[in-house]
């Protein structure tokens, strides 16, 4: 029953908001809903903390739920608080209006908090193509040319991806099935694991499952050579949006692929698994850091940044061990954080300068201190540099892989976040340094926009010098499940 | 006694550099049947020199005046490391080649320096040319005396004098050889003579130490043009005491000293008669050769040090 | 009853030879009508499938199951198919970037590897050969279709007939999933269609045309 | 020692938190103006436990909270004391500089930016040389590049710098990199990256491994401290700076690295592999030799003094290098004299070459140019500037009686001990690196006497240096306690030479303190009491003087431009070493064609460096070339990515069919 109100509190919001008429009444019905939301997620991480996991016929909650939906709470957060500010800009259309807006954005968020609640294989699946169906028209909002063209990219190439993710889990069914679990449970997380630890599953049906999977949902997560519709989607969709795919959507793909992972380890050995995630992650840091060099747009450079980001917290979690893990979860929650502080600059870039094209934004210093600081702070984070988060958990990740003497994958490793670095800061620096334009945009700033923004800042510093206790107790939680 | 013995070396070097000077023209000038100036000239004309009045230009600083007297203090700092009538000198056990060495770079340094407070053209075109000779000199010098010392094992100059000093004049080793002829050539470049520089002219298109010093007059010229004198005499001595110091006096005693001083004078007498041949017979290098002659000494220094690696298998 | 019963039967394994019928077909096709009506063929002979599946295991799920097939596959996607081609007024054809010559003979090649891809399967697990092949080469044609065919129109029917696949190996395979997860799938198919539906009309209203492969503006 | 302890910690306090939070916070002269006095208090303390544990030998420990599973924890033990006492006794000077430098440079919001940052490096600097995990030195170590990029991005933002700057980070980031390899080889055999469990580690840790370790360290610390080919950025990013930023970066930023690579090659790898010791001479003798050779070459003093802190480095790499090739040799005697001269050449270098650097802040405030070519004249304007950087010259060449000259002999009596080993590779290249250096030396020597002879002396080249007035007070009592710092280290070396000869001993187990730091400081006094004697003496007895203007070969009268200038100064050594340079030369005649008659000739000679064009240029073009191709990949052609998607997926299964 606690599980029960995290996911239906944003149905009703998405219901009431598209009675909401007026902007402002939806603003605040938005942001209580968002409150209310917090409050469930929180009773229900507080649950789960009291009594070790919450098991349902349908849904179930552990201390990896618990972790991705603390993570979920925060930046959903972060995006609607600034989505009130943002959405001033934006001119009203037929279906682009706030209501519109806010109630796909409840619906997305529905489904993604559903991805993470689900007990059973099945409504996981149905869970994940949800998140695709709810934001595509999120990604289409501005139904400007490319808009449509990189909603019908999104949806037509994660249906795809995720209709070999169904194969999949059909395949994964089958085995359990013939493993001797009964139809009814063959798909219950929970059965299967026990399952899985007692190698009742055929390995040669484990690793085909496996491979649709990790293609299926690798395409969400993004990962190189299926990520071709990351980069599309993120830079036409509105500012919040990008945030919450970049910071929450990519994350929840990635919370499908672990309990996957999970699962096959348990039942064929980590070897298979850890193998591939290795050679994903590898292989996706190594082309999103190439490309992060070319790019002229900076939503484009920052979904690809992300691609890395996916790729590194893959290869945490395809390396394994304590500080693996470790690593690949703080890693989660800290990317997070800087891609959607990063993702918030972008959209003030966007209101000062009309463009997201680097090369014509100058001078940020000067005209737009406030946003200059925003994406110096987000920069350097996301480039791994002390003192931000980012710094510890790639340190962590890094650490594990050396441990296991795997300096191939250390080396690339380091490689890359040079490579990124030198992307990154040749664009950042051009942007905030330098003259500004002739033609002085006007520096605008709402007030909400900027407290986000503080706010995440100041999480990227302060996870960076030390991490609370409490966040500690969550990170342990999640890390008993996945070990 | 040691002590004081000292004191008198150091004096010997440099009350008598203006005689050797004399001595070396006056060769010359037999050389070239000519008759020649008294060798007590150079006395008359520092004399003269230290009479005059010191002309500054209004442009120029504290260095200007500054410059001759540090040079002159370096070389005479530098008279003390060097042994002359005993195998001892005031620094020259304590102090080591690296030492010396450093101290003629103080000179030379505050002497470009000088001429580049004239503020005229010349002082600037030899500072220059000093600067690139003295530059490529500096490898061979201390190259060449590091071979010595390896073989003598030690650093210190009295050391070194000793270590020949137990050698057979006839056992005289590949490195000493080598060494001498290194030395001998970074002599010449360091106390501008010829074939490196002409100290007898002043044509704008050759001139090197001349031109640094060309703005001074009075007691500054006669500092810097003493102070050079000197320098040479500490070169030839040096070139004496490294590797021809027999004769010198092993105790104190009066026979001995003066057979010091006798195979002192012969010895200088030998050294500046073979300087005078060089000066008369050969033509000075054009700017741009000098690197090769110093060259050629760098490369002798690099084999001296690679033969006391197999002289001491 | 035990006529029916041997039907059933036959149903299940002389099934696939159709389904490669209409797989064959697909290749060939030049309009997008033509295409529907294949694809409902291809489901009416699935939906078949899934009774006979159902009247064998006298399995109650599985019956709900076909009449949701046959509701949506048979007759609501295909009507769908055919209103969307009359709104939309684009040209019919399928515009493919492979001569049907070239298709067919993907298409054959496709069925071989099927055929061989399953083979080291079946034995460990016990299904129908010929069903579960016919699955992974209607998978495989749909991938096919996606990749050669410009118009919208057709990716989205060779998402659908990649989806049958699908559906058709969990059927072969393990009789199905549980109802409530069938549902769910395929909620989400009929969701996403209607939600491609919509876009197509946006892209023709924003491009005029509906050749996806011109939609090339965001690249690099 | 709580006392110690609690100093260490305020020292952490006022540099890294209160001091730029009250300047970035605080409202108000008064505010400001206490911020700067408790930086000042800050680097006194820090310059306080420095002393006592360098001095009495007393260690330092702070365990601060550990981050995540990772321990953080900073340690003053005798080398960090050494390098905290560098840092701290050049940044107090630098300070005093400032505080007069930024009031007249910067407005007050840039000013405010300006103190809090330089705060932070400072403190960035000495995290680095007192962390004792991994951890905490990366994290100063990442600090101290990003905090010095904004320092010289205060100063101005035009696109070379900028671009400048982002060379400078992206090498140093790079360097970085491969710092964090070098600590990340150990985990495996010491399961963290505590300084005691590398230590302890390094004594299991298999020989390729060490070698591994020791280069990967040697070419991250060697891309900070400005060794060639590595140096690409440093004559970038050091002249870019405001000048007391500079004379931070040249004179202690740097040395980092060489605390860095000590820490590595000595306290952690005892050595190295065999082959560490010719690695790190080579090193510094191609730095040492080219680095001086592009200073000659220079007019723009700030790129000049940058480039020979690139000499600079290579000697105390010599240093370093001689030591390690007599650690592997069975020799800790000498290794122990080496040592000592590298660790005494890093000190006298931050103390003069942050003079040099604060003395061109001065120009440059004073006459608003660095262009050697427009000074001259300045001594009799800017007396005690002039004399301050004098001292400074005269310390960088290595004249007896100031600090350079002790370092650099102490440096020629170790490669002479070279002949002494038995190896006979040693045998030869020690010995013959005397003639290496004593060419650098030669090279620096005519290097400042171009910079000191054009820039102070003379007449001035510029209406600009013609009006120059002397620098303030504040800039003034900067440079004087520096210019007094290496005069008295010149004269009595032993105070610091002693107790680095005990470091010396820590680090080099098995040695004694070596003969010659004794030798050296009896020798000194005498030798400059003679110098100043003979001086005195020669003053004395000075006739009178009368200012005459000089004979100008007839014409009515010499004028500034007819003194040599700085780029005919050098044209002898550039014709010499040409093949160094390898200029572009351009010569435009107008008008054309007629080769006798010109109206006008101008004359370009550019250099880029060969490293850059043909080790640097042709990697990075590499990478952006391979970007470029991986982005043609993304063709925007939605069946392209699906096939994309299939291939991946077919390939995949024909993997597990034929792995199985």
């Amino acid at each position: 029953m606690v599980l029960i109100w995290p996911l239906f509190i944003p149905l009703l919001g998405a219901a009431l908001l598209l009675l909401c008429r007026d902007r402002r009444v939806a603003d605040a019905v938005a942001l209580a809903v968002c409150g209310v939301e917090i409050l469930a997620i929180g009773n229900a991480v507080w649950q789960v903390h009291r009594w070790g996991s919450i098991e349902g016929r349908y849904l179930r909650a552990d201390g990896l739920t618990s972790f991705f939906l603390v993570n979920i709470a925060f930046i959903s957060a972060l995006s609607l608080v600034y989505a009130t500010g943002y959405l001033r800009h934006v001119g009203e259309g037929r279906f682009s209006s706030a209501r519109w807006f806010y109630a796909l954005v409840y619906l997305f968020l529905f489904t993604m908090v559903g991805v993470c609640l689900s007990a059973n294989l099945g409504l996981l699946w149905i869970m994940m193509e949800a998140t695709t169906l709810a934001s595509a028209f999120l990604v289409g909002f501005y139904n400007t040319e490319g808009a449509v063209e990189a909603g019908w990219k999104y949806i037509v190439v994660c249906t795809v991806g995720i209709a070999f993710a169904l194969f999949g889990t059909i395949v994964f069914y089958l085995a359990a099935v013939k493993g001797g679990l009964s139809h009814a449970s063959a798909l219950n997380w929970t059965t299967l694991l026990a399952a899985a630890s007692q190698k009742q599953f055929d390995p040669n049906l484990v690793r085909l499952a496996f491979v649709f999977i990790l293609v299926g949902y690798g395409t969400k997560v993004g990962f190189v050579p299926m990520h071709s519709w990351l980069p599309d989607a993120h830079a036409e969709a509105p500012t919040p949006v990008s945030a919450m795919l970049s910071a929450i959507l990519l994350n929840c793909a990635m919370y499908a692929l672990i309990r996957y992972e999970i699962l096959a380890s348990r039942a064929i050995g980590t070897e298979f698994a850890h193998t591939l995630l290795l050679f994903f992650g590898t292989f996706s840091i190594v082309v999103a850091g190439l490309l992060i060099l070319v790019q002229r747009n900076l939503k484009r450079m920052l979904a690809y940044s992300s691609v890395e980001h996916m790729g590194i917290i893959a290869i945490g979690v395809g390396l394994g061990g304590p500080l693996g893990l470790l690593g690949a979860l703080l890693h989660t929650f800290n990317h997070s954080t800087a891609k959607a502080l990063l993702f918030f600059g972008a959209g003030n870039v966007r209101h000062n300068f009309g463009t997201l094209r680097m090369d014509r934004v100058r001078g940020m210093a000067r005209s737009n201190p406030r946003t200059a600081g925003v994406l110096i702070v987000g920069g350097l984070a996301i480039v791994g540099l002390p003192p931000f988060s980012l710094f510890v958990s790639e340190f962590a990740i890094l650490s594990e892989a050396f441990t296991q003497s795997r300096y191939l994958i250390g080396g690339v490793f380091l490689l890359v976040l040079s490579l990124v670095f030198g992307g990154f800061l040749y664009h950042l620096l051009r942007m905030i340094c330098g003259a500004s334009q002739e033609t002085q945009p006007k520096p605008h700033f709402a007030r909400a926009e900027f407290a986000v923004m503080v706010v995440a800042g100041v999480c990227l510093l302060y996870f960076g010098v030390h991490i609370p206790a409490a966040f500690s107790v969550l990170l342990r939680e999640a890390m008993t499940v996945l070990q | 006694m040691t002590m004081a013995l000292g004191a008198v070396q150091v004096l010997i070097l440099i009350l008598g550099a203006p005689l050797a000077r004399g001595i070396i023209a006056r060769i010359k000038a037999w050389f070239q049947r000519r008759q020649g100036a008294s060798i007590w000239r150079p006395y008359a004309e520092l004399g003269k020199l230290f009479q005059k009045e010191d002309l500054v230009p209004p442009t120029s600083s504290l260095i200007f005046i500054l410059a001759p007297r540090v040079m002159f203090a370096a070389a005479l700092a530098v008279a003390a490391f060097v042994p002359v009538l005993q195998p001892f000198a005031l620094f020259g056990s304590v102090g080591d080649f690296v030492l010396m060495v450093y101290l003629l770079a103080l000179g030379r340094f505050f002497l470009a320096l000088g001429a580049l407070d004239g503020g005229g053209a010349f002082g600037g075109m030899g500072a220059s040319r000093d600067a690139l000779i003295s530059t490529l000199a500096e490898a061979p010098l201390l190259l060449a005396l590091a071979a010595v010392s390896i073989s003598a094992r030690s650093a210190s100059i009295t050391g070194i004098v000793g270590g020949t000093l137990r050698q057979n004049f006839f056992e005289i080793s590949a490195v000493h050889i080598l060494a001498f002829a290194a030395l001998g050539m970074v002599a010449l470049a360091e106390s501008g003579r010829m074939p490196v520089d002409n100290p007898t002219t002043h044509l704008e298109l050759t001139m090197i130490h001349e031109a640094m010093t060309l703005e001074y007059s009075g007691p500054s010229l006669a500092l810097l043009e003493w102070a050079g004198a000197v320098k040479l005499n500490i070169m030839l001595a040096l070139l004496i005491s490294l590797f021809g110091p027999w004769g010198m006096a092993g105790s104190l005693s009066p026979a001995a000293l003066g057979i010091a001083l006798g195979a002192y004078l012969l010895k200088m007498l030998v050294l500046m008669s073979v300087l005078a041949v060089i000066e008369s017979s050969m033509a000075k290098l054009r700017m741009y050769r000098v690197p090769d002659f110093l060259g050629v000494a760098a490369a002798l220094s690099v084999l001296a040090v690679f033969f006391t690696m197999i002289a001491k298998r | 009853m035990e006529f029916v019963g041997i039907a059933a039967g036959k149903v299940v394994s002389t099934s696939a030879v159709f389904l490669i019928l209409t797989i064959v077909g697909l290749a060939v096709a030049r309009r997008i009508s033509t295409c529907v009506l294949l694809f409902s063929m291809q489901s009416v002979i699935i939906t078949a499938q899934v009774a006979a599946t159902a009247y064998l295991e006298n399995s109650r799920e599985a019956w709900v199951v076909a009449g949701l097939v046959f509701t949506f596959k048979v007759l609501g996607i295909p009507y769908a198919f055919f209103w969307l081609v009359e709104r939309l007024k684009s040209p019919r054809d399928v515009k493919a970037s492979t001569t049907p010559a070239q298709s067919v003979f993907v298409v054959v090649v496709m069925v071989f590897i099927s055929y061989a891809a399953v083979r080291s399967y079946v034995f460990g697990i016990r299904v129908p050969e010929d069903a579960l092949a016919a699955a992974v080469a209607l998978i495989l044609t749909g991938a096919f279709l996606m990749v050669s065919r410009k118009k919208a129109l057709m990716q989205m029917l060779g998402l659908l007939v990649l989806e049958n696949g699908i559906f058709l190996a969990a059927l072969t395979t393990t009789f199905g999933m549980p109802l409530v997860i069938e549902m769910g799938v395929l909620f989400d198919v009929v969701v996403g269609l209607l939600l491609m539906g919509i876009f197509t009309f946006r892209i023709r209203d924003t491009f005029e045309h509906l050749d996806v492969s011109r939609l090339r503006r965001l690249r690099g | 020692m709580m006392v110690l302890d609690v100093t260490f910690w305020s020292f952490l306090a006022l540099l890294g938190v209160i001091v730029p939070l009250l300047q970035l916070g605080g409202r108000g002269r008064f505010v400001r103006a206490l911020s700067i006095f408790l930086l000042l208090v800050g680097i006194l303390a820090g310059l306080a436990v420095a002393g006592v544990c360098f001095w009495k030998n007393v260690p330092v420990t702070l365990r601060l909270p550990s981050v995540a599973a990772f321990p953080l924890s900073l340690a003053v033990d005798r080398l960090s004391a050494f390098f905290l006492f560098l840092i701290c006794s050049v940044s107090l000077p630098v300070c005093i500089f400032s505080t007069s430098y930024v009031t007249h440079h910067y407005a007050a919001e840039k000013a405010r930016w300006m103190w809090a940052l330089l705060s932070l490096f400072i403190l960035s600097m000495a995290v680095v040389v007192t962390a004792s995990t991994g951890l905490a030195f990366l994290v100063g170590w990442e600090l101290m590049t990003i905090v010095s990029a904004g320092l010289i991005l205060i100063e101005g933002d035009s696109e070379e710098r900028i671009h400048d700057v982002y060379i400078y980070l992206l090498m140093m980031h790079a360097g970085a990199a491969a710092v964090v390899a070098a600590f990340f080889l150990y985990w495996p055999y010491a399961h963290g990256l505590e300084f005691d469990a590398l230590r302890s580690a390094s004594m299991s840790l298999p020989a390729g491994l060490r070698g591994a370790i020791f280069l990967l360290a040697f070419v991250g610390f060697s891309t900070k401290a400005g060794i060639i080919p590595f140096h690409l950025w440093l004559p970038r990013a050091h002249p870019i700076a405001p000048s007391p930023v500079s004379a931070l970066m040249s004179g202690v930023m740097l040395k980092t690295a060489i605390y860095g690579l000590v820490r590595f090659g000595f306290d952690f790898l005892h050595g190295g592999p065999r082959w560490s010791g010719y690695l790190v001479l080579a090193a510094g003798a191609v730095s040492g030799l080219l680095g001086v050779l592009y200073a000659i070459a220079e007019h723009d003093l700030k790129r000049l003094l940058a480039y020979h802190s690139v000499e600079n480095i290579g000697i105390i790499y010599l240093g370093l290098g001689s030591s390690l090739l007599f650690l592997a040799n069975g020799a800790p005697m000498w290794a122990n004299l080496a040592l000592i001269a590298a660790l005494l050449h890093t000190l006298n270098h931050a103390l003069f070459k942050s003079l040099l650097f604060l003395g061109a802040g001065a120009i440059a405030h004073s006459t608003h140019t660095l262009d050697l070519e427009k000074l001259g004249g300045l001594l009799g304007r800017m007396p005690i500037t002039g004399a301050a950087f004098l001292v400074g010259c005269c310390s960088i060449v290595g004249l007896p009686m100031f600090n350079g000259f002790i370092s650099e002999w102490l440096t020629f009596r170790s490669f002479l001990y070279g002949s002494n080993l038995t190896n006979t590779e040693a045998q030869v290249v020690l010995p013959l690196m005397i003639g290496i250096l004593a060419l650098i030396g030669g090279l620096a020597a005519a290097c400042f006497i171009k910079v000191y002879g054009v820039a102070f002396l003379g007449r001035p080249r510029s209406t600009e240096a013609e009006h120059a007035a002397e620098a303030p007070l504040n800039m003034r009592l900067g440079m004087v306690v520096l210019a007094l710092a290496c005069i008295l280290l010149g004269l009595f070396p032993l105070t610091v030479l002693s107790p680095l000869a005990s470091l010396a001993q820590l680090l080099v187990p098995g040695s004694t303190a070596p003969e010659e730091i004794y030798f050296i400081s009896r020798v000194i006094p005498w030798v400059a009491l003679t110098l100043l004697g003979a001086l005195v003496v020669m003053q004395a007895v000075r006739r009178r003087q009368r200012v005459a203007a000089i004979w100008a070969c007839g014409l009515p009268g010499l004028t500034s431009r007819m003194q040599y200038t700085s780029t005919a100064f050098s044209k002898p050594i550039r014709s010499v070493f040409v093949s160094v340079y390898k200029p572009d030369r351009t010569v435009n005649r107008l008008p054309t064609g007629q080769s006798y008659f010109a109206n006008s000739i101008s004359y370009r000679s550019q250099r880029t460096t060969s490293f850059e064009k043909f080790l640097y240029r042709p990697f990075v073009d590499a990478i952006v070339a391979a970007a470029r191709q991986v982005g043609r990949l993304q063709t925007g052609n939605i069946q392209v990515y699906l096939l994309y998607i299939f291939l991946t997926l077919v390939s995949l299964l024909v993997c597990l069919r034929f792995l199985r």
